[in-house]
């Protein structure tokens, strides 16, 4: 097949290419017409998924500035030094519209190219954290859609033997046609083993190694990643690509020994693109040129026309720039681990990226009679690709319909009149959001390494690194629930959020990670969603200190059923000194003193109980102030440090009640608590207003707490105390007011519920949601 | 002078790092085998590590155990060397009939990740002598194939002969049934971990290895790794026994094989 | 009504990768095997039709094989008919294929 | 020199527990499919042998089946030859089985 096969009419429009973005083109080259196999290449490499065309003038503006960030935005992961000389690289990526089409192999093969971003970078894969999204947990496809991304994500990272430590999965009806599958990876390297994907040297060999190449995702980037999604679509089904976890196994083993023994000048994994995005990207960081051989790259096939080569997304491949003297060694390395490799080209000073068939002669020249097939600046293909100023139009109403489940109108099923709150927590912790992902995490080897010192399950995941004191504490989160009313408060949410999760086990968050899921940019009212949310996530890292090191865009996720809620979904990797000061979200004794930190302010639009009861339509989602989460977080990390904390968990999913049910039944420790009311009983108990921390201490600690918490500037109150088999919840009598009131709503009933119950409720809940589980 | 433990290294091992620091911390002198080699470098004591040996491709272990170093091994244990196969390892073990039965999918159909408790039948083993008696041990499993199998018969011998090394239990300690949430795969008469008839080669599902250390959740591991570190102490401390390379036979006859087609 | 066995032989597309054919071939050296290539690794699900006849119980396969057996999007199926079912079924129905 | 293109069925013997089995059959109820029994998951494999005669090529492949592809522990195989592979073979060995 040849380009000229593809369906439809006129070519560039075919392959993606707008009219305006052709006449860019031509301007590249100087005036004349890209032929078919630069059209091609220019398609691939200007996709949004490659060319970031419509978000790139939005990520300038992030912080990307740090103490000890050695790599960031720009290269495969970004890299924080964390001293003795060690580094960590992370990064997250999304892999959504291929997993739509075949979940499993859609998210296997997200998984392969996340973690292949880490070790290029020379850094071991030491974790994987899986942040995954879909519809209604009772839906059919729902169910076949995370079966298959579950057991992909599972086959994959099992099989190289990374463990999958974390991650979210999250129902929304916005993706029940448009599913979300974001992977984020850490690595752990010798900073002298740091490693850029750039071809110095003119000269120097072009070397590709690992699975020979096919016709796997051809399209892909341009049209899987980039074309709103429709399932079912025939067109899209020849370019499913298949994931080889063991190729990839060999050649992280490969490519780390190529790096450690310094046999390489620069590496590049291939991923969306293929070999036109490698060569492209890896020469134009380098300031070089390269020409490529294309009768040299191992074919899995026969029978492949030269764009196909060049775009080929096949899985598992590695290209690098090597040392003309070092191309033995490079070759007996990859041999060894079964890996096929080829001289593909030679870097050159021309600042080009030339394709010939007919082999080139020994000096890197096309050999006599050979034919050059394609020439373009390797500038034109990525940092000089078109750039969009795209338009952004806020909607008219700002505020939806009430949430999913709502009452159409303020009526009689307000939760505040008649509420039990016993069975409105067990309803919580119950639901397909709420309860625990075992049924889910099981699926995952989450121990492979000997370094998890706290899985998937209770929070952060904690790994301890192997020789030093020390640990690495990860979490994702992101937040559509709030972000689909207010796009700004969604993304500084889950930066909130997962700052949050690393600081409350006494870590220091070193950076953050990010992968942007937003709709068609072309429509101003998706591309606002998007800035905004960049504008809340640049607000709320440089309020908490932190830079955005890398992550990733992924736009277009619409489906006929509309688009996604606005999804920033955010990374962030902390480190502890000191494992042994680790603190988790468990009760730890009876007799403990439990202290609420922060302030329960008002708004339950976007939390867990409004999509269970519903909310009051000009009820609002709880607001955010940025300083005060610093503080919080500040102090959290003082307080852990001097051994103040015997458990510490933050107020979020589910509110109070349910913070306090989750540190009760991970600790087998019961607890009797008081809340003052603040606007109604929901509030109150189930209200998700951010900032805020359940500790528990020893009782003689107490009063320190309190006092570094006013320090910190920060409301402490001392609500009650660990003990017994029940969570007993009582209302303080600082009396209903507000809404409750006029809805003429008393106090809430006490809450009292056996560990028991919880913890049937909670441990059971995904498994009946998804029908594993009668 | 520390004992010297081989590691042997398939591509798609994924376990071997994990199980060379383990070795360390039991006092060995871990070494690293890599498939291809056909000896065992004067190893006192070979384990099979776990992961995904030739991605575990067509049937767990099954290509593993065609590897180079299998021959060696094979020779190892027939001369009554001390042979652990650890997860992956122990499918490989079981592919090359160097221990009984066999590991089919979990009955779940599912990989399966989590601790679980399991019990030694025997404290008097090479693999387990460094055990303290009582209560069950906890340590993670991670596979998808690990439903240990084997005929009626051979189940009623291997009990017999008290061959069965380890049992899944509730934390409890209590035996369970192959439908119990306690038994992470189906296993027949919920067996975790079996030896050969000499003693001297023993395999299982759960990773010892993993929980070495207090900071990973549990030290229970350590015991089976010591009780490996000590054996092979002793093995290296007797008298040499003659190195008696005799593979199995269809390990032996490829190689004419091979000509006689081309 | 009769009873039918069929098997459906599933197989990756060709042009699909397949790990498990290329491990396979991978390891044939160390088998001192020669002379082998183009392995593709796929399943093969027997079952048995009770139907009125023989294009009803066909019928019914290749929906399941469709719908339930193969992933279209990377495999291809193919049919076959093993035979009467009654003459063929032993415990478990698999006494097909005793090599 | 010719060329064979065989096929490899292996399939659990019978007594065995076969567990993708079952869920195949337990998930026929909600494709509304009625009258299906006795499914048998099992595995093909497909692969072409360069060999003097038929009889050389079905040595290999007998070889093959009873030491790499199956268990006789748990499994049982047979071999079924599907022609001259030079009139078989698509890209990547794998144009039988088309559905
Ligand atoms: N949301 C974002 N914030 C910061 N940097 C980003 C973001 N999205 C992409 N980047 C950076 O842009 C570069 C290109 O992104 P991507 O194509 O996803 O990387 P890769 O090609 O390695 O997969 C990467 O260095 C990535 O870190
Ligand atoms: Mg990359």
């Amino acid at each position: 097949m040849t380009v000229a096969d593809l369906p439809i009419e006129p070519l560039h429009h075919r392959l993606g290419v707008t009219d305006e973005e052709l006449d860019a083109i031509r301007d590249r080259l100087g005036g004349r017409d890209p032929n078919d196999l630069e059209l091609a290449m220019f398609s691939v490499m200007w996709s949004e998924h490659c060319s970031y065309k419509s978000s790139k003038a939005l990520l300038r503006t992030l912080p990307t500035a740090g103490e000890g960030v050695v790599a960031g935005p720009g290269e495969n992961a970004g890299v924080i030094s964390i001293g003795d000389g060690l580094a960590i690289a992370f990064k997250i990526e999304s892999h959504n519209h291929p997993s739509a089409v075949e979940p499993y192999q859609g998210a296997a093969t997200g998984v392969g190219g996340i973690l292949r971003d880490i070790f290029t970078m020379g850094a071991r894969p030491i974790a994987v954290l899986d942040a995954l999204r879909f519809g209604d947990p009772a839906d059919p496809r729902t169910r076949h859609l995370l079966d298959g991304v579950v057991r992909g994500v599972g086959g994959y990272g099992n099989c190289v033997g990374v463990p999958t430590v974390g991650g979210e999965l999250v129902f929304d009806p916005s993706y029940q046609g448009n599913p979300l599958v974001n992977v984020m990876a850490i690595g752990l390297l010798e900073e002298r083993h740091l490693t850029l994907a750039a071809a110095p040297g003119p000269g120097n060999l072009v070397v590709l190694f690992g699975s020979a190449t096919g016709r796997d995702g051809i399209g892909g980037a341009s049209v899987l990643a980039s074309a709103t999604f429709t399932h079912d679509d025939p067109s899209k089904r020849p370019s499913v690509q298949v994931g080889d976890p063991f190729a990839e196994k060999l050649l992280i083993e490969a490519s780390l020994e190529l790096i450690e023994r310094g046999l390489v000048e620069g590496l590049q994994d291939l991923g969306a693109g293929g070999i036109t995005c490698a060569t492209s990207e890896t020469a134009d960081r380098a300031g070089t040129g390269i020409v490529v051989d294309l009768d040299a790259i191992p074919r899995r096939e026969p029978g492949l026309a030269p764009f196909e080569v060049m775009i080929s997304e096949s899985q598992e491949r590695m290209c690098a720039a090597v040392r003309p003297d070092r191309w033995p060694e490079v070759r007996e390395v990859c041999q060894r681990w079964g890996l096929p490799v080829a001289i593909i080209g030679r870097v050159t000073a021309d600042g080009d990226i030339a394709i010939v068939q007919g082999g080139l002669d020994p000096d890197g020249r096309p050999a006599p009679g050979a034919l050059e097939l394609a020439r373009v600046p390797a500038a034109a293909l990525t940092s000089d690709a078109i750039v969009y100023e795209r338009v952004a139009t806020p909607p008219t109403h700002r505020r939806d319909a009430p949430a999913p489940g709502a009452p159409a109108s303020v009526s009689d099923r307000l939760p505040e009149r008649g509420m039990d709150p016993g069975a409105v927590l067990l309803a919580l912790l119950g639901s397909p959001g709420l309860s625990s992902r075992r049924a889910v995490y099981e699926q995952y080897d989450s121990t492979v390494g000997a370094d998890t010192v706290a899985g998937p399950g209770r929070g952060a995941a904690v790994l301890r690194i192997k020789g030093t004191s020390r640990a690495l504490v990860a979490s994702t989160d992101g937040n559509q629930a709030v972000g689909r009313f207010d796009p700004w408060l969604g993304a500084a949410l889950s930066v909130a959020e997962a700052t949050r999760n690393v600081s409350i086990t006494g870590a220091r968050p070193l950076g953050v990670t990010n992968c942007l899921n937003y709709g068609d940019p072309t429509r101003p009212e998706a591309f606002w969603q998007l800035a905004e949310g960049v504008r809340g996530l640049g607000d709320a890292c440089r309020a908490l200190g932190l830079p955005v090191t890398g992550g990733n865009v992924s736009l277009y996720n619409e489906s006929p059923t509309g688009a996604i809620a606005p999804t920033p979904e955010i990374g962030v990797v902390g480190l502890l000194d000191d494992v042994a000061t680790l603190v988790g979200p468990a009760f730890r004794q009876a007799g403990d003193a439990i202290v609420l930190v922060g302030e329960t302010t008002p708004g339950l639009a976007g939390s867990a109980y409004a999509t269970l009861a519903g909310v009051a339509i000009e009820d609002d989602p709880p607001g955010l102030d940025l300083a005060r989460e610093a503080a919080i977080q500040a102090f959290i990390r003082k307080a852990i440090g001097r051994g103040l904390v015997a458990s510490a968990q933050d107020v979020s999913g589910g509110g109070l009640a349910v913070a306090l049910a989750e540190c009760a039944m991970w600790g087998g420790l019961g607890a009797r608590v008081r809340v003052a009311q603040v606007g109604s009983p929901a509030v109150a108990l189930f209200g998700e207003s951010p900032s805020r921390l359940v500790l528990s201490c020893r009782a003689l600690h107490a009063p320190a707490l309190e006092l570094l918490a006013h320090q910190h500037g920060l409301p402490v109150e001392r609500i009650g105390s660990v003990g017994g088999g029940a969570l007993v919840i009582e209302s303080g009598a600082g009396g209903a007011t507000g809404a409750a009131e006029e809805r003429g709503s008393g106090v809430a009933d006490a809450l009292e519920v056996p560990l028991g119950n919880l913890r049937h409720t909670w441990d059971h809940g995904l498994a009946r949601a998804l029908g594993w589980e009668g | 002078m520390p004992v010297r433990v081989g590691v042997v290294v398939f591509p798609g091992s994924n376990c071997d790092r994990d199980t060379l620091h383990a070795l360390a911390m039991a006092g060995a002198e871990p070494v690293a085998l890599w498939h291809e080699q056909a000896t065992l470098e004067g190893a006192a004591a070979v384990v099979l590590p776990g992961g995904f040996a030739y991605g575990d491709y067509l049937r767990a272990g099954v290509i593993a155990r065609f590897s180079p170093i299998m021959r060696a091994v094979a020779g190892f244990a027939a001369s009554g060397g001390l042979v652990l196969g650890i997860c992956n390892g122990f499918q490989v073990l079981a592919e090359a009939g160097l221990v009984p039965g066999a590991l089919l999918r979990n009955a779940s159909l599912r990989f399966t990740g989590r601790e679980v408790s399991i019990s030694a039948e025997r404290l008097d083993t090479a693999f387990t002598h460094a055990l303290v008696a009582g209560g069950p041990l906890r340590m993670p499993v991670a596979h998808g194939e690990g439903c240990y199998y084997a005929d009626e018969a051979t189940l009623d011998a291997l009990e017999r002969d008290g061959q069965v090394l380890f049992r899944y239990v509730d934390p409890s300690g209590e035996l369970v049934g192959p439908d119990h949430p306690a038994n992470p795969n189906g296993s027949l008469r919920a067996i975790a971990g079996v030896m050969n008839a000499a003693g001297n080669v023993a395999g299982l599902m759960p990773h010892p290895e993993r929980a070495a250390e207090a900071i990973l959740g549990s030290a229970d591991g350590m015991g089976i790794v010591r009780s490996l570190v000590e054996s092979a102490a002793k093995a290296a401390a007797a008298p040499a026994r003659p190195a008696r390379p005799a593979p199995p036979a269809e390990l032996a006859a490829p190689a004419q094989f091979g000509a006689a087609v081309s | 009504m009769m009873n039918f066995r069929f098997a459906v032989n599933v197989t990756p597309k060709p042009g699909i990768l397949d790990p498990q054919g290329r491990a396979v071939e991978g390891s044939l050296g160390h088998l001192g095997i020669v002379g082998v290539s183009g392995v593709r690794v796929g399943r093969r699900v027997e079952l048995t039709v009770d139907a009125a006849d023989e294009a009803a119980a066909r019928a019914v396969v290749e929906r399941l094989a469709a719908e339930l057996l193969s992933n279209p999007l990377i495999e291809a199926y193919d049919v076959e008919l093993l035979g009467e079912a009654s003459s063929m079924v032993g415990p478990g129905g698999g006494a097909v294929g005793e090599g």
